[in-house]
């Protein structure tokens, strides 16, 4: 078995690698004064590697590597793969629109931000690829590993420094539970390769329970990512500490590797094994939705509860994924979680966004710091409020299609679970509502509460990224068929 | 070949590093609980790969030392900085963000 | 002109759109620019729907008209599908209609804190789901303007409604959130039990549910009861009106009134009723009866208010339980007496409210107690407000007793499967709720109008009807007139379309 | 004329809306318009009243013999098909699935003759208004709403279907709540005009129902239509019974029938032109209209036909005789008037209940000459004798003597009331009372005759305080101008020559040949004129006026010089006892008569205001109780409960906010837990 390099297929990998080796140094080489180049440099390589992927996409074939006897591979280049690829590497471009200002003007050196940032980036486009569960792994890890990192990057701030050690630790321990179940399934299946799992999994029915189990302890290292609860302590208080940008990334793009790799374990992995993962995907997504929208009712701070509001919103993603095998939904339960992810990159990232744009007038996260943004800063408050209401799903933004397609796939199903789960989530959406307008009734109901109607500067960078998410948002939420076409064509 | 034992083994293993998270105060030691919990895991890894003379298994094995290394690199900065700022590596003080 | 019959609703729907972006251009300090765009943006909206008016053959009222159907999101089947019949075109131009005058009358009356910038371009926003609902034959494309309508209000009752907004505006939002959730399930529930897989409304009402059994059908119409039942609202699910009125500024709760509530009632007609008749049938005898609860019991809580605009609120409970038990009895007598009620409520209780903001603007009070003698200080707006509350309490000759009458006729002989006496029962307590009508608009009268100013309004500057409230106001009150003289306007518009929907139930 | 009588109400409708845009402007600001208009109409009428007699001579002419048969024999005449039909005419007004909604025209008799009444009597009102409301604040407005209630009632009175029927009943509704609270900074007069309102339209409950029920029974609105089905035997029994029923609900609301009619004397708050027009001739005659129009349904629901009893006729008779005694203890004269209107409207409702159609109607038309002359007496009396006041007692009396022509214009018009031969009151009120008697209602005749007792008795009372004595008043008192007594005469002049149209014994009964439909009219007797019990009626009504004159004439000898109370103390106890003396052994009445000597009357009086009327108010309380109730409920329980159920779910976020305590290995103790739990639970439920 000799190991067959496409390098068309790795090419938005290798840009990357390179990328991330080229700021590395060029961070060492730059005279303080050049150092606003750094960004630059990376700004460049991110979209040089969305070029190959362009490119892939028109090819259209799927590329196998690593592959088996049986043709399929460990690595794989499809449209599901290319799908997120293309997402990870947009949402890293905007990350780093936004970042660059708020880096730049701190107190904290800038070179190998940029650098944790891509290396983090690089481990998502792999993971987008990934059939096996030795490259899952590594993917996650480096996924993981910069960012517990860029969590603590506020150094000398105790807050940042809590940030990073609850996420690194509760991170490596799901990784270790998670690897332990690898560890069996290995055991049982004799194989890392996903579809190697599969093939044992729908060829032995009545399968032992410590398999069930080790699937389980896999699924926990993904809910950990996914901040699905009861694995989602981490989330509020990382994302609190953590400096802004830092916390987009991880409630976008981060979480959105963990997803990708969870419904690739799922759908090629562990799908004829429906016993094992359906019911805990249920538990996770109602548990998810209940605790993250209750909880986040009583938010004060506006990052808190955009934390509390993303473990409620991984809970919706998971809906379909949590009745794929019922009825006729596999396929229709798939599109819905793509689709889901694509347009919650797009409003969330926007959302934080404004809050960066906003924080640097106000300085403060309190919710109750946005009193009276919509008289000093009109624009970005109807962009918050489009945030905000397309996270609650409301017509025509986005996030009404993201959650039709949710209910779409739980109708599909069918079962008397799925319409108690359609239910739960029907509830929860309209709870959701109640917080996201706390924010907007700040914004347009209240008086300011600060001195001056000085408007916020908002720097060309930050405005870019604000203006890609809200054009995004309109634009997908009155015509889908954009990203309808995406999620359709996301199949493995 | 006795596969159980290995397995108890490594339950055993990664029980400990599970208490050890749990129990421990200091930032440090917790570290070290996760370093057994993950030996464990490279013991069934090893065990399954010999018993289904599969070389994957061991693959594997090698790719988790090798992060895990990276991720105790990681680890001990963090906890370097948290006890230069807090003046404890102890973990009971790490709790100003919480509700 | 067939090119116009292809684009008249998509203008109609999406010209305020355009307006809207125009409006948002211009400086905020521009003021007289922007009440000119809007207003230009809704007369020409309302152009377009003149045009429409010439171009509808009224001969085939029953058929869809002006159709569009083009590809909108292929992935789940739902199309651009827009198209009217009798029972849309009333309603479309009541929508554009009110629109117009809203703004005129916004001219120089806008609530605090002003900002008409952004107080119109709402307005125009409104407009786009208001239109949008009415024309859309699509049930996603109706979902996605059913909601459209939500985030105006939503805003309008929170930033320049009365001192609890918030409190109202959140409910308000919460209450019609909650109910298209279920709605929205209830819809896709429809497209996968359907055997045609599609959401276009035409298509699965000419199935007339079949495939789908009794207690599915039912089931599935109970979401959508909810979704629409909420918009009406019906009781016990109108708690949200009261608040929304008392707190939305003037304009804000005339759209309410006037359209809002009756994208509910329409939602029945055009999707509940004739997409799963069998659920229809066995939900009817509840409809009517909390049909007729809310008529007893919204007449109940309006002599109970002190505050004016709050019993009016009242009363569109009262009203639209006429409405609804139009709806209820799925005879094609209901349905048109239902869809008079509608257009007549409108007009009337958009009136209404229209006469109580200008109150509040000259009294700063709606307080009951502290108003009298209107009619001494303000006579014009006295003998109008005079004129509403008997156009509201059903007098034949006005708009509003076409509504009533007929629906209260209609009960006497419900569709075949719905128990007579049940219905009859319904009938006689509807007639009674007519009495009760009559008291509490003649009571709110005789306090706010008759009599003689009370002491601390003796020396206030009181302004009687002014320009743009004649402007704004003088086509409403033809309007009742109108209608109330020659009821068969409506009438022979809505009936052809209106025996496709009850034909199911004639069986 | 007849063919396009739909000018007829078209003409005031838009006098009204002239007045409204211009009657400001105009030199007499308005009135002039609104004369001219009714005058119109008033002419168009006579035409048409003209042409109608026309077509039935020359139906009749040329089948004579049937037409002379024909009143008994109406049904049957239908196979010759050579019976006068009224003529229909509509236009579709609306359409709602298969049924297609006329609106339109229907002259018969009954309408000619209601066209005649209406305009004449709203002419004369309208220029006896032009002194009476003499710089009223709202004079234009004032004539506004006159020409639009007489465009209502013709609307009502010309209508061929129910429905419009209908609406114009509920028209005429309004106008008379506008008019009655027309000085409405009045809070008295406001509350009249609520409570006239909302009290007819509860009856209106009724007409509604009755209309809706008698559409699906016969499956038209057409009241020819309706008839034709009623008296059809294939005609639902059940459905007639409480078709019937319910539109005498409507009747019992307009035409103030027992227990609804607490609201017409107060709705003597209007001005009295108004109340002479709305409140006595015109629009409280809608109910009997009403009865008469769709009389077959009556006939055939309450088998009027077989004699006996039937609740029309019982509520008549109790409206007669509780109209009637309560006229005695009024004060005020437009009340007398008002309770004596219940009384005779009594009479009507009773005389269809009994089967006597041409006897009410006629009574329906002598009554709205005289009624609307003794209002407008009365409002002579205070325009110019009594300073704007209506109470007889303080500020009247004596006033014979300055106002000569009001005085006899009233006494004739009293006379008439009182059913004095030949005047028009007793040939109407004697057909009724025949009817009843041949018709198998022997019972109701009696009440009928006790009734007219006690109306000549109070009419006596009223004339007397009005016009006799001294004066009390503190005003001088003078005659009315010539645009009041002009009216007045003329009415007078109706008044003893009306009854003339149907005054059997001098052989005519044009009334009955001209007025009484010929199609689809139920088999009703035609009395005989009966000269006992006229002669009997006629020697009550003398009796009684001779009681009232002996009574009130004589006390007020006696008891000049004493104060007022104590005087009608002393009276009631003096001219009971009298009254028993002279009556004890002789006729039915004398027990009756007995009542009269105050008890019984302010007993019912009290029971009338504590009671009826307390109802009524009661029901009002009770409805806003009930509604505070209602919104209690509303607000603390429904609203309460979604606020609470928001509020819940706030608190259990925070309940669950609480397990984030911050620290860390809580959170990893939390996750293995779970991780614990969930295992175990697949392994268990696998």
């Amino acid at each position: 078995m000799t190991p067959n390099f496409d390098f068309h297929a790795l090419a938005p990998e290798i840009i990357l690698s390179a990328t991330i080796v080229i700021v590395l140094v060029a961070d060492l080489l730059f005279a303080d004064r050049e150092r606003w180049q750094t960004p630059r440099i990376a700004t460049i390589g991110v979209l040089a590697s969305l070029v190959p992927v362009i490119t892939l996409a028109i090819d259209g074939t799927n590329r196998v590597m690593f592959a088996n006897a049986a043709g399929s591979g460990a690595y794989v280049v499809d449209p599901y793969a290319l799908t997120f690829k293309a997402l990870f590497l947009v949402a890293a471009y905007v990350t780093l629109l936004v970042s660059v200002d708020y880096i730049g003007e701190g107190d904290y050196y800038q070179g190998e931000f940029y650098f944790l940032l891509l290396t983090s980036v690089l481990g998502m486009i792999v993971m987008a690829s990934a059939r096996d569960l030795i490259t899952i792994f590594v993917a996650l890890e480096t996924i993981s590993i910069p960012t517990f990192v860029l969590a603590g990057w506020r150094k000398h701030d105790p807050k940042s420094n809590e940030a990073s050690i609850k996420y690194y630790l509760i991170g490596v321990l799901s990784s270790a539970v998670m690897l332990y179940g690898m560890s069996f399934i290995f055991g049982f299946s004799g194989s890392t390769l996903l579809t190697d799992i599969a093939q044992f999994a729908s060829a032995t029915p009545d399968v032992a329970p410590l398999f069930i189990v080790a699937i389980f302890l896999t699924l926990v290292g993904f809910a950990f990512k996914i901040s699905a609860v009861p694995f989602h302590f981490w989330v509020p208080d990382t994302y609190e500490g953590a400096p802004t940008p830092v916390t987009a990334f991880l409630s976008v793009s981060s979480k959105a590797g963990g997803f990708v790799a969870l419904l690739t374990v799922v759908y090629v992995g562990f799908f004829p094994s429906v016993n094992s993962w359906q019911p805990v995907l249920w538990v996770f997504a109602a548990l998810s939705m209940i605790v993250g929208n209750l909880v986040a009712l009583r938010q004060t701070n506006i990052v808190r509860m955009l934390a509390y509001s993303s473990v409620a919103q991984g809970g919706f993603i998971l809906v379909p994924l949590a009745v794929a095998q019922d009825g006729r939904a596999s396929a229709a339960s798939l599109e819905a979680v793509v689709t889901y992810l694509l347009i919650y990159a797009a409003m969330n990232l926007g959302a934080f966004a404004v809050v960066i744009a906003v924080s640097r007038r106000t300085r403060s996260a309190e919710i109750s710091s946005y009193a009276g943004l919509g008289q000093f800063a009109p624009v970005l408050a109807i962009l918050m409020s489009i945030f905000l209401f397309s996270l609650a799903g409301i017509p025509p933004l986005a996030g009404w299609y993201a959650k039709f397609m949710m209910f779409r796939a739980v109708l599909d199903a069918g079962t008397p679970w799925a319409i108690v789960l359609g239910v739960i989530a029907a509830v929860n959406s309209v709870i959701a509502f109640f917080y996201y307008t706390a924010v907007v009734r700040q914004m347009w109901f209240k008086e300011p509460a600060i001195e001056g109607t000085r408007s916020v500067e908002i720097p060309t960078a930050l405005g870019v990224a604000i203006a890609i998410c809200g054009a995004t948002v309109v634009v997908i939420g009155v015509y889908p068929q954009l990203f309808g076409r995406l999620g359709e064509l996301a199949r493995f | 070949m006795i596969m159980n034992q290995f397995l108890i083994l490594s339950a055993f293993l990664f029980c400990v590093g599970v208490y050890g998270v749990l129990a421990r105060r200091n930032g440090v030691l917790v570290l070290m609980s996760v370093e057994l919990m993950l030996n464990g895991v490279n013991l069934n890894l090893i065990a399954f790969s010999a018993r289904l003379h599969a070389v994957s298994g061991q693959v594997f094995a090698l790719f988790i030392i090798t992060i895990a290394a990276a991720e105790v690199g990681v680890g001990l900065a963090i906890v370097l900085l948290i006890y230069r700022n807090l003046r404890s590596p102890d973990l009971d003080g790490v709790d100003q963000l919480k509700g | 002109m067939s090119w116009f019959d292809d684009w008249a609703l998509t203008l109609a729907v999406f010209l305020p759109v355009v307006g809207m972006v125009i409006l948002l251009l211009i400086p905020r300090a521009e003021e007289g620019a922007q009440k000119l765009v809007a207003l230009l943006t809704t007369l020409v909206t309302f152009a377009v729907g003149i045009g429409i008016l010439f171009r509808f053959d009224y001969n085939r009222a029953g058929r869809l008209q002006f159709g569009v159907d083009k590809s909108w999101i292929d992935v789940i089947n739902s199309r651009y599908h827009m198209g009217i019949d009798g029972i849309s075109l009333p309603l479309l131009i009541l929508s554009m209609f009110i629109t117009v005058l809203c703004v005129i009358y916004s001219w120089n009356h806008f609530p605090e804190p002003h900002n008409p910038k952004a107080f119109l371009a709402l307005i125009l926003l409104l407009e786009v789901g208001m239109n949008g609902t009415f024309a859309a034959q699509d049930l996603i494309l109706f979902f996605v303007f059913f909601e459209i309508v939500l985030l105006p209000m939503f805003f309008m009752i929170g930033v320049w409604g009365g001192p609890n907004r918030e409190y109202a505006s959140i409910k308000f939002f919460l209450f019609t959130l909650f109910g298209s959730a279920l709605m929205l399930l209830s819809f896709l529930a429809l497209y996968f039990l359907s055997d045609v897989h599609t959401f276009s409304i035409p298509a699965l009402s000419a199935l007339h549910g079949s495939g789908i059994v009794e207690g599915t059908q039912t089931l599935v119409f109970a979401g959508m009861f909810l979704g629409f039942a909420i918009k009406v609202p019906m009781f016990p699910f109108h708690t949200w009106l009261p608040d929304a009125h008392t707190e939305a500024p003037t304009v804000g709760s005339v759209l309410l009134a006037a359209i809002m509530l009756k994208l509910g009632t329409y939602g029945f007609i055009r999707i509940a009723l004739p997409l799963l008749p069998k659920g229809a049938i066995n939900w009817a005898p509840w409809i009517g009866g909390l049909a007729v609860i809310g008529i007893i019991y919204g007449a109940f809580c309006c002599l109970a208010q002190t505050d004016m605009k709050r019993l009016i609120a009242f009363s569109s409970v009262a009203h639209m339980g006429f409405v609804m038990l139009g709806i209820a009895t799925l005879t094609d007598f209901g349905i048109n007496a239902a869809i008079f009620g509608m257009v007549a409520h409108g007009l009337i209780t958009g009136m209404l409210f229209f006469v109580a903001g200008s109150v509040q603007h000259n009294f700063h009070t709606r307080e009951i107690k502290r108003l009298g003698g209107l009619l001494v200080q303000a006579p014009k707006m006295g003998w109008i407000l005079g004129f509403c509350v008997m156009a509201s309490l059903g007098l034949p000759g006005l708009a509003g007793f076409w509504g009533e009458f007929p629906a209260i006729l209609s009960a006497f002989q419900p569709a075949p499967g719905l128990s007579d006496v049940v219905f009859r029962v319904y009938m006689v307590i509807a007639a009674i709720g007519t009495v009760l009508a009559a008291g509490y608009l003649l009571w709110m009268l005789q306090r706010v109008a008759f009599g003689t100013p009370k002491s601390e309004f003796e020396d206030a500057d009181i302004h009687d009807v002014g320009l743009a409230e004649w402007i704004a106001w003088t086509p409403m009150l033809l309007g009742i007139v109108i209608l109330g003289v020659y009821p068969n306007l409506l009438f022979s518009l809505t009936n052809p379309a209106v025996e496709h929907v009850s034909r199911v139930f004639a069986r | 004329m007849l063919d396009a009588a739909w000018i007829i109400p078209l003409i005031p409708a838009l006098s009204f809306v002239a007045i409204l845009f211009f009657g400001k402007k105009m030199p007499r600001q308005g009135s002039e318009i609104g004369i001219v208009a009714i005058a119109t109409t008033f002419v168009l009428s006579c035409v048409a009243a003209v042409q109608w007699i026309q077509r039935v001579n020359r139906y009749e002419g040329s089948h004579q013999g049937l037409g002379a048969l024909g009143k008994s024999l109406m049904l049957s005449t239908q196979e010759h098909g050579a019976v006068v039909k009224p003529v229909v005419h509509s236009i579709t007004w609306w359409q709602n699935g298969a049924f297609k909604f006329g609106i339109g025209i229907q002259i018969d008799g009954l309408a000619v003759m209601m066209l005649f009444v209406v305009t004449l009597i709203s002419l004369l009102v309208h220029i006896y208004s032009t002194a009476y409301m003499k710089g009223d604040i709202r004079f234009t407005y004032f004539y506004a709403a006159l020409s639009l209630f007489t465009a209502s009632m013709l609307i009502l009175v010309v209508a061929p279907n129910t429905l419009q029927l209908l609406v114009g009943w509920e028209l005429v509704g309004l106008c008379s709540f506008m008019l009655i609270g027309h000085w409405w900074e009045e809070g008295a007069n406001t509350n009249a005009a609520l409570k006239a309102f909302l009290t007819t339209r509860t009856g209106d409950i009724g007409l509604m129902i009755g209309v809706i029920i008698t559409f699906f029974a016969a499956g038209t609105f057409n009241i020819v239509g309706i008839n034709q089905y009623a008296l059809s035997p294939g005609a639902d029994h059940t459905l007639m019974v409480v078709g019937a029923s319910c539109l005498l609900i409507g009747i019992i609301g307009k035409s103030g029938q027992f227990p609804l009619h607490t609201w017409l004397p107060d709705a003597m708050a209007g001005p009295t032109p108004v109340s002479a027009l709305i409140h006595a001739a015109t629009m409280v005659v809608a109910g009997v209209y009403l009865g008469a129009r769709v009389y077959g349904v009556f006939w055939s629901g309450f088998n009027i036909g077989d004699g006996g009893m039937n609740p029309m006729a019982v509520i008549g008779a109790i409206t007669i005789l509780i109209g009637a005694a309560l006229a005695f203890v009024q004060d005020d004269i437009k009340k007398v008037l008002a309770y004596s209107t219940v009384s005779q409207l009594g009479y009507m409702v009773m005389g269809l209940g009994v089967g006597s159609w041409v006897g009410a109607v006629f009574h329906l038309f002598t009554h709205a000459f005289f009624k609307a002359l003794l209002f407008l007496g009365a409002g002579s009396v205070s325009h110019s004798g009594s300073h704007h006041s209506f109470d007889m007692k303080k500020d009247m009396g004596g006033l014979r003597k300055y106002m000569p022509i009001t005085f006899w214009t009233f006494l004739i018009g009293s006379a008439a009331l009182a059913g004095i031969a030949p005047l028009a009151g007793f040939w109407s009120k004697d057909e009724i009372l025949a009817t009843a008697g041949q018709g198998g209602f022997e019972l109701f005749a009696i009440v009928g005759l006790v009734g007219a007792f006690l109306t000549a008795a109070y009419m006596t009372r009223c004339v007397y305080l009005t016009f006799f004595g001294e004066y009390r008043g503190h005003g001088q008192p003078h005659e009315s101008p010539k645009a009041i007594t002009v009216p007045l005469i003329v009415l007078a002049v109706f008044s003893v020559f009306a009854g003339l149209a149907n005054a059997a014994p001098l052989g005519l009964e044009k009334f009955g040949e001209y007025v009484e439909p010929k199609f689809a009219f139920p088999p009703v007797i035609v009395p005989t004129f009966d000269y006992g019990l006229a002669g009997a009626s006629l020697f009550i009504v003398l009796s009684a006026i001779g009681v009232g004159v002996f009574l009130w004439f004589r006390e007020e000898e006696m008891h000049a010089f004493k104060g007022l109370t104590k005087r009608n103390v002393l009276a009631r106890g003096g001219y009971a006892l009298l009254v028993n003396k002279y009556y004890l052994d002789d006729l039915y009445e004398g027990v009756i008569v007995a009542g009269i000597k105050g008890p019984i009357a302010r007993a019912s009086y009290w029971i009338n205001q504590n009671v009826i009327d307390a109802v009524v108010k009661g029901a009002g309380l009770a409805a806003r109780a009930i509604a505070g109730g209602t919104y209690t409920l509303d607000q603390d329980v429904l609203d309460a409960g979604y606020d609470g159920l928001a509020r819940e779910t706030g608190a259990s976020g925070g309940l669950l906010s609480r397990v984030q305590t911050g620290r860390l290995q809580w959170y990893a103790l939390v996750s293995f837990a779970a991780i614990g739990v969930f295992s175990l639970a697949l392994v268990i439920f696998r």
